[in-house]
């Protein structure tokens, strides 16, 4: 196998899908000749044509509308939101429209489409072009929600994604893109969207984490296996949406301990789920407070250096936090 | 702005021949069963509403014209149809039932609209791509367009043949004129006139939206206005005119059909009754301009023209009143006896979700 | 005192704060000659003119953006949006400008700006006039968000609202819009934004609510105290945003069981939060489960009447709830 | 529809007096000096970010004439500005200082706009009306909507004299021709439109928004085809010619001044440089335009106009670059020694909501 990055492997399941269904298309700001702000999509409109891949309007809405009527039509768009924090203008066509698509219509219209959106601090973005908007959507039933830490889950998970009936949200760690390297099988292969994953073993401690905090959630918890030999395990809640509430439990139910990791803001983000889940089925369990390491209540995430710095959950503080939580 | 559109009933007077005239008696007669039926049904539902026995109903009276016009002037049951909660005499002529909108008014799992999930007549029927409707208006411009996107596509990718007429081959969608105000309005029609996609927007122009009428919703005189700043044909007409309305429309499909792009027609027309059951117009409009709309009434004036030309008699209307009469007793009693959904299935979250393929 | 309905207050707070400062005004769809779909601001254009209470165009992002604008221009905006189900389109103004503007600009600009709008399910609106939305806004810092459950708070907190620097989201209980009645002072007084309601005393179990449930709790509280002896303690959770974290724990720490009550859905509603800091920082107190009764995750709230009936959080199942955890 | 704009370089010809026939020499000084300013500090930034001393620059050059002519029309440091990231010489003719301009790239705590908490370039001035921006496109054009609103309620409130010049009394705001294919625009337009605001929206047009052409973003040749659709004047300009945007300008105020509504002004221009330090045009645009436009530079076409009429010289244009040059190098030196914010209260959650009376 050949160790590509995270953006590798996500420009390859486009590739790949492309090639595969013919009803796959690209829409987004700058996917085009410019390949994507991020390249993304680079090299993608010379292979399969603008017919395919093709540059929208600088209008969010339309984007995400477009999606969800070609969807209807039977196609398999994927939208590009160029920054995650440029979906709100689409919140009322995602939330009001593409989720409840499906129920509303006592499920005859479907929509399979998938919108894929760069989130996540720690690349100087200042206050939009950082957010982390994962939380906002896990509140809204009939979406998926994915975000994969490593290159195999993002290829497998964002193939999943494009064939899936249902609407999909697809946040890729931007910070990650080029910095996030891993194995990666060529060819076809997915990862279905759904189950946690428990990336590193331990008893002493479970900590939640995904996207670019799951790395640093590893890195911590190596850091104090090492230097306290605290076994932390790590489990990577690669869906967001719907709930793996059992793979939630299931790590718990071993530990009693659980701190989770999310760069968004703290209040309602998606560790308070993780700890409600716990807190009721996992009550019998519980072995010490459930603890949340999040970005502050904030505008996220603030330009400055400094302040960009101090924002982030960072893999000492997150060992830092496990080393409290494991003396409980 | 209103003279860049294009003033199909100025042009009519000087030209030979309109799509029009060359509708056979029959299909006049079609046209008016189902502006009649649509009356009807909406009747009842007033009706039902005032004896505690349904808990709203929203009207299409007065629109009838303009949305049977829409639905004879495309391939009905096969194009997409993207309507709004007005459009009952559209859905009726594109091919849902009496007993389907009855079922939506009583909530029933029957209902092919959503189960008796949604409020009554947001319309859906997959069978005649009629797509499902949401209550946040003007959401169905900018889809309409990504349906028309999946048309020209479809074509182009040569998943569809673009003379196959089993196939969908133009997106109509429609909203009041009060709606045109919202963003998605403007993102959708821009994507259609970029793309220059088999689009057609109706607007049914009634002059209020609830109750803000239009000087307050736009400063100008017509929606239509609008249409050329999108590279969009604009197009006035009488929406109270069944006939005029429908060579505006044929107009707009011909443009789809042929690759020529999308069309606005704009039907001027108005709400003779208030917006909802909910509602009460008398704050903010007077009884003399609603009485004076009301001698306007699409219906009458259609069942006129053709009495004028000897297709319609009394005698056909008497059997024509007969039959929609029964028709919404008939629907009725089936709607109010069929079961309502079940609960657990209803309120069970997988529901939510398609299932995935394996 | 007289006794007023919740709709009566609102507009009665108003009223008078039109009265007594020239910089209110109201905009929103139908707020006019027809007094807003519910009535809420029924004669206030009669009273105050056309110049002060604006029938706006149809279109909520542009009411809040004009709000935003009048706000920094030193007016005290009022805006209606007609159902908080058609909010969806003014996140973006709502969430990326009005939220975040004080923070951006360092403190040199403030939005003092009021959105109301009726929220909640059992009045037969279907998937879009029914839904809850203060746990989407609750993720977003630089909002208050109010949910007045007495006409005395309504009128109270409604004021507190329209003279906050910051933009407040209040949110109505419109099924409790003339069912909701209660003692309300004529003239001029505050209820502070921020700290919770007591609103009935127990030493068993809390129970958190807000809004129409607020009632409800109240309603099953003296269910189970009749028939059970339970003494639940009903903390009225009027203030969603900024967290009242010492209020929410205060009664914690003395009952040890908590139950949340919300008719938004279940995952990720404004439970998730409560549970998440009682299992944090109350944990030495928990004593039992943390428990939520929530709308289904479904699309809320589903238009036929018995499935309607069934979403809705009752209080009958608030009691068996009760009873669950008091037992445990 | 083009033609329904209102050219005013064709009515130039045709009528005797333009407003910017009357502008001194020292004005039209003042005007070359902050175009020049401008460009030397933006200059400066595409080093700084080569150098890895600062991690983001977008650039407002090539942009320079319309930006100084709308600030020059409208009273400055009074009128509201809402503008957009391109808008730095706007912003500096407006008041902002070199100083500040450099504290925003460096993300210090003195920086006006944010304090260091925004990314350069979203500028923010209280104390010159100018307003905070966000990095979403669009959502200040419905907020300027309601600066204006707010103006017009002010003076009919009677709280706010209509002839007091230390008070705002009119909005102006920005925005590329790309973001207007936003649902914000419209709604913002149709507000100034319905109520008649004293509101100006300038579109520098520079033909791409990034890697996207005009064509694939609308389907018409201007925005200014636009704005009829709204009631609102629209104005199509060159706008790397600030003689003709101060003349459109000055229509657009003197229209908002007295009442007549709403103007829309359309700059025609080009961004000769990458769309922000993150760009590489080579992708979508070809050398040979880029160069062609180099050649159309409105700095070096307002400079030849004075030197033509003697209003400058090379001894002056000499000074002015050593002046500024000077104000570059010093206002970098400040920005680059300031301080950073505080981290705590930069993260303290109360920061985030402005204080309660009590
Ligand atoms: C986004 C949104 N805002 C508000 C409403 C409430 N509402 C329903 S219909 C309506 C008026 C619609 O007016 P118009 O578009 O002119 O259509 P008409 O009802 O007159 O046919 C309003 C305000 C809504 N359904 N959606
Ligand atoms: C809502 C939103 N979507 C996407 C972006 C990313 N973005 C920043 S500038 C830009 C292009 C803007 O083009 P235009 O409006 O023509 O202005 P220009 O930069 O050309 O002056 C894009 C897509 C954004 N800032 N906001
Ligand atoms: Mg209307
Ligand atoms: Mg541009």
């Amino acid at each position: 196998m050949a160790t590509k990055t995270l953006i590798e492997a996500i420009r390859e399941a486009m590739d790949e899908e492309l090639e595969n269904d013919p009803r796959v298309f690209i829409t987004g700001e700058d996917v085009g000749p410019r390949g994507g702000v991020f390249r993304a999509t680079m090299g993608l409109i010379e292979k399969h044509g603008p017919e395919r891949v093709v540059d929208s309007p600088l209008a969010e809405l339309s984007i995400i509308a477009i999606g969800i009527g070609a969807a209807m039509a039977d196609l398999r768009p994927i939208c590009e939101i160029q920054f995650a924090d440029f979906i709100h203008p689409a919140m009322n066509q995602i939330m009001n429209e593409a989720a409840k698509m499906y129920y509303r219509s006592n499920g005859t219209w479907t929509v399979p489409m998938t919108i894929r959106a760069p989130y996540g601090g720690g690349i100087s973005g200042g206050l939009y072009h950082s957010q982390s908007l994962e939380a906002l959507f896990a509140h809204c039933p009939g979406l998926k929600i994915v975000i994969p830490s490593t290159p195999y889950d993002a290829k497998g998970l964002l193939k999943s994604a494009i064939r899936d009936p249902n609407p999909v949200l697809f946040f890729e760690a931007k910070k990650g893109y080029r910095a996030i390297k891993g194995e990666v099988p060529d060819g076809d292969y997915t990862v279905p969207i759904g189950p946690v994953n428990v990336r590193r073993a331990g008893d002493d401690v479970t900590i939640y984490a995904y996207g670019m905090m799951a790395h640093y959630a590893v890195e911590a918890a190596n850091m104090v296996a090492e230097q306290d030999g605290i076994a932390a395990e790590v489990v990577d809640v690669r869906t967001i949406l719907p709930v793996d509430r059992e793979g939630i439990l299931e790590s718990f139910k071993k530990t009693g301990k659980a701190l989770i990791i999310y760069e968004d803001n703290l209040t309602m983000g998606y560790g308070a789920e993780v700890a409600a889940i716990l807190s009721d089925e996992g009550f019998e369990y519980m072995d010490g407070p459930i603890r949340r390491l999040a970005g502050p209540d904030v505008p996220s995430v603030p330009y400055s250096h400094p302040v960009q710095e101090a924002f982030m959950p960072s893999p000492k503080k997150i060992a830092d936090a496990i080393r409290e939580i494991a003396e409980y | 702005m209103a003279d860049q559109s294009v003033d199909l009933q100025a042009n009519a007077a000087s030209e030979q021949a309109r799509p029009s005239d060359s509708l056979s008696p029959e299909i006049l007669l079609e046209m008016y069963w189902y502006m009649l039926l649509s009356r009807r049904l909406d009747e009842r539902a007033w009706i039902l509403h005032r004896q505690g026995r349904i808990p709203f109903h929203i009207s299409g009276m007065g629109h009838e014209a303009c949305q049977v016009a829409a639905a004879f002037a495309i391939n009905r049951g096969v194009d997409y149809v993207h309507p709004y909660y007005r459009d009952l005499a559209m859905c009726l002529a594109v091919g849902m039932s009496a007993e389907e909108f009855m079922l939506g008014l009583f909530g029933k799992a029957e209902d092919p609209s959503s189960g008796g999930r949604q409020m009554p007549s947001h319309f859906s029927h997959r069978k005649l791509n009629i797509l499902s409707m949401s209550s946040p208006v003007a959401t169905q411009v900018p889809q309409a367009a990504g349906l028309a996107f999946g048309i020209k596509y479809r074509i182009a990718q040569q998943l569809q043949d673009p003379e196959d007429e089993t196939q969908p081959r133009l997106a109509l969608t429609s909203l009041g004129e009060g709606s045109t105000s919202q963003g998605e309005w403007h993102e959708g029609m821009n994507w259609a006139g970029v793309h220059k996609l088999p689009f057609i927007c109706l607007v049914e122009n009634n002059i209020y939206a609830i109750s803000v009428p239009m000087h307050q919703q736009m400063a100008v005189p017509n929606v239509a206005d609008r249409a050329a700043g999108y590279g969009v044909e604009g197009i006035v007409v009488d929406g109270n005119d069944i006939l005029a309305s429908y060579d505006a429309m044929v107009r707009a499909r011909d443009r789809a059909y042929s690759g020529e792009g999308p069309t606005l027609v704009e039907a001027k027309t108005y709400r003779p009754v208030p917006h909802s059951s909910d509602d009460d117009d008398r704050s903010y409009r007077s009884r003399d301009e609603v009485e004076e709309w009301k001698r306007k009434d699409p219906i009458a004036r259609f069942q006129q023209y053709l009495l004028d030309r000897g297709i319609l008699d009394q005698n056909k209307i008497d059997e024509y009143e007969a039959r929609a009469k029964q028709m919404v007793n008939q629907s009725q009693s089936y709607a109010d006896e069929a079961p309502y959904p079940e609960i657990a299935p209803s309120l069970d979250p997988s529901s939510v979700y398609a299932p995935v393929d394996k």
